[in-house]
């Protein structure tokens, strides 16, 4: 099991307050994680001693900036379990994944009558590239459904996943319920119709081993900042034939070959789609907390945040009027999406607050399925490898503060 | 440390106790809109007098106890007004009325009224040609 | 004058030496800036007291963030005098501006047959967009030649810029030539013919004052890393009916009102074109750079690069063998493009970096430029607030003793 | 502190009197490339005898002192190589021939001379179709 009282020494913010006296409890880290000691520190000391622009660079500093940079690449293709570092692309967020292969493997492959296949617990950023893809293309979106204990509803699998099916995209873990979607199973299925898979790990890879050779994926995002990274980076991995066939998305320096005032080549993989200068420091601070993750390991955060998650639905469980959304602990990452009867999740979100505890309200990025739920908002705690049952203990004490406030 | 006061009683006896809840229809002008950080609606219903002036005013909607006290308070305070008073509302008025300190985000849900309101005076002329054709 | 001593201690980076007993002399900034202390600081700090997703959240750490982020959206529209915040769009880059005028802008308004002008001294991020755009529409991209002296040649104006032109982008300012165009008066001559003009502001914003109203441009665009900000980071100024008018870029999270499963709705500006978790801690590193650069002031520093610009380029002349490429230095920002008879650039910079001196050679993506000059590559020192005389002299021994292994 | 000694003087005499240097045509393969990184482009022509060795080579382009004296090394070593044996030709070796330390950038600078060369030689049937054709 993990040791939270080293880990949480790790973070310094863990150590503020949120108000004079009311020490910081953060349970928002499926909105974005803080980040421990190495990571901010590593991004200071390339600015203090190292930076310049990548590739282009015959000096020193550029040389020892690329190093840094690319040797980040590396980090998150093993990490990933990639079979070369080429094919992980650097982005600013999970969300440009989506994009990026919208604009260019699906303005090229996506006509008309064609049939894109989604579930219904997709977060905005997997699914308004494809309805804008669908828009433009006269494509069909199609949807699998969740079930009332907040799993995908499979039965009707074989209706909604056919040969029309070009695409098929879905998250690895819901950031809602936090469901954990039998992924390679999903790949597998997708592939037997001659789909491409795209699958959203921006919920999965912070929290769990990811494989992209055993899920057999064709593609896959995540964001920097909800793996103990920094703002501004992210990772679509493709597979190299797909990536290859692709047309780029943005143009500019370094991502050509040869450019003349008409008509340019592209450079190879992974430089091909990235354009320009990139977010250098933030993927030598990725490659940092991909350092951190990879000594806690990755099999031991997912069993910790089991048990930190599991102990949590118990203990929200007893607070009256508590409604807990998403399936039982085994099937579920850690977040806790919830409401009570009386208190709209704002107003939960707002007084825990003034008891130093960061939780999300709203319909974190999942307005279709808070719809289907019959919800505006839903208030959700979530996890990381610092939380400890103390400051579950102190969220459940503090709701039951809201529930007196509202004469509950 | 958690503040109990925080949410005045006032705001807490709104919540239980709506002033102006409901539905007119039909009314001079209608508007909804939703806070899309969080999915709170809300629609004000509005119908004039001779003088152009608020006679009836009833809201609905669903949201947080801000946005909700918020439009039982702005509601209350509007009746009479002509709709030059009401465009020229001030928001700060609106948070006085509140009168507990709110956060960024929470501005937003306690502004929600004033927007879906003022929306509402700004477009009766459309609203008005609606009304007229259908 | 700038008190560049007071300056170089701002830059911990100044203080290191690129080989054991050799200090670093950093001659690259046209490629990417280095970071003064204030700039790392608050980034470091950010991470360390105030880290949190915007926007989304009512706690008050998210608060926080939120207010420090859209801080510095404020920030650069006061910098660059824009009307109003909203019409400042976070990029990841100059590049994505470009890219995201191109996707956006482009696509709904250039048609077969009309015509994009650009100039013959363009970077990459402001060409190869506009021909993949080209490309896909069947428009025509045509260009305003330079001259001998390294200038536009603005003669045949009229027969470049008609009535068919939609839409004419160029630079402020080379980067290789280092020539600082007519900024306003293209413009204007833009509008005239009905054009949209867009400028590429990459070179001009970290080093002059820049009022977008007073040029009247429809678009322009800059990064954050050449303007002793952090990478990760740019921005698109646009506007507003302009940028109310165009179709979202990127899709997902923030970028929207209402999402159904088939339809969505976008948000207000500038949020409409920011899909996902923005690069929150850029942002905030940014907004510490315009107040540093501020402080210094922009006219200061503008007359400071004109003397030290001035000072190299008379320097470097004394070199045997040596060909400066650019405008005399009143037209001319702080960069000093050159080659040497007889030795590649790439050797001239790996030499004089056994020196210390980071300078840099290549095409500066800039090849179309270097093929009309007849040359695939040039040298490059480029200059800023930090930069004296003595590390000029430094430059120009070390070009002598490459001149001398070079057997010239 | 410049090493003055960095550029071994083999490299600077092989800048100003290249190996090799030249075009062939016909001949059984050519190849040209550039570096993109920094515009240096190379080509090679290579004639084989009746075993299909390397019997004529000759490289051109332009580029700094190290990719031009790679192709200098390079093409005076394969001289009678089989194709087997150009494909299989080791970076390393070419870099030791060389024989002074490169960094990253002037690695790919170094390479780029084997890069077509091997280009060259996987090549060979799609140009022989090509010169069969013409
Ligand atoms: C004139 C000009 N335009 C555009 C760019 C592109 O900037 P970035 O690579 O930061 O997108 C640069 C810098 O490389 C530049 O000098
Ligand atoms: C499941 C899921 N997908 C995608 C995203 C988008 O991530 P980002 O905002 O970093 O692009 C998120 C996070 O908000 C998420 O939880």
């Amino acid at each position: 099991m993990l040791d939270t009282a080293k880990i949480r020494a790790d973070f310094p913010i863990l150590a503020t307050e949120a108000y004079p006296g009311v020490p910081l409890i953060y349970l928002d880290n499926a909105a974005s994680s803080q980040k421990p000691t190495a990571v901010i520190e590593a991004m200071d000391s390339y600015y203090r001693n190292h930076h310049a622009n990548v590739h282009r660079g015959i000096h020193r500093l550029s040389e020892v900036a690329t190093n840094q940079y690319e040797g980040a690449r590396e980090k998150v293709a093993r990490f990933i379990n990639a079979p070369d570092s080429s094919q992980v692309i650097w982005l600013r967020n999970a969300t440009e994944g989506f994009n990026l292969v919208a604009y260019t493997w699906g303005r090229a492959n996506i006509q008309a009558g064609d049939e894109i296949l989604l579930t219904e617990m997709e977060h905005h950023a997997n699914l308004v590239p494809w309805q804008m893809l669908a828009e433009e293309k006269g494509a069909i979106l199609r949807f699998i459904p969740f079930k009332e204990d907040s799993t995908l509803d499979l039965s009707d699998l074989p209706n909604l996943l056919t040969e029309k099916t070009k695409l098929f995209s879905f998250t690895a873990m819901s950031n809602v319920f936090g469901t954990v979607n039998p992924t390679k199973e999903l790949v597998k299925a997708g592939h037997a119709v001659g789909a491409v898979v795209m699958v959203d790990a921006a919920q999965s890879v912070p929290h769990m081993p990811v494989d992209v050779q055993d899920l057999d994926c064709d593609f896959l995002a995540f964001s920097g900042h909800k793996m103990l990274g920094p703002t501004g980076i992210g990772v679509l991995y493709g597979k190299r034939e797909l990536l290859e066939s692709m047309p780029p998305f943005m143009a500019g320096g370094d991502m050509i070959r040869r450019v003349g005032l008409e008509k340019s080549t592209w450079n190879d993989l992974p430089w091909k789609f990235e354009a320009g200068t990139p977010s250098i420091v933030e993927a030598i601070g990725l490659g940092a907390a991909i350092d951190y993750l990879t000594e806690l390991g990755m099999d031991n955060i997912h069993a910790y945040e089991q048990f930190i998650t599991n102990y949590a639905l118990e203990a929200l469980s007893e607070v009256p009027g508590l409604t807990i959304y998403g399936p039982p602990a085994a099937q579920k990452g850690g977040v806790a999406a919830f409401t009570i009867k009386g208190v709209h999740p704002h107003d939960i979100a707002e007084l825990v607050d003034k008891d130093g505890i960061a939780i999300r309200a709203g319909h974190h990025c999942a307005m279709p399925l808070h719809k289907k739920l019959g919800i505006a908002a839903t208030a959700r705690a979530s996890f990381y490898v610092h939380t400890t049952t103390d400051e579950v203990d102190k969220l459940v004490e503090s709701l039951n503060r809201v529930r007196r406030i509202f004469r509950l | 440390m958690l503040d109990e006061s925080f949410y005045r009683e006032q705001i807490i006896d709104l919540y239980e106790n709506p002033l102006n809840h409901g539905e007119l229809d039909p009314n001079d002008f209608s508007y909804e809109e939703d806070n899309p950080l969080c999915g709170d609606v809300i629609r004000i219903d509005v119908r004039l007098d001779d003088e152009q002036r608020v006679a009836e005013v009833a809201w609905s909607g669903d949201g947080c106890a801000i946005s909700q006290a918020s439009a039982s308070l702005l509601t209350e305070e509007i009746k009479g007004m002509t709709l030059a008073e009401i465009k020229a509302f001030d928001k700060d008025k609106l948070l006085e009325l509140i009168g507990v300190p709110l956060s960024m985000a929470r501005v937003k849900c306690a502004l929600l009224s004033l927007k879906v309101l003022k929306s509402g005076a700004y477009g009766i002329p459309d609203k008005g040609v609606m009304r007229d054709e259908g």
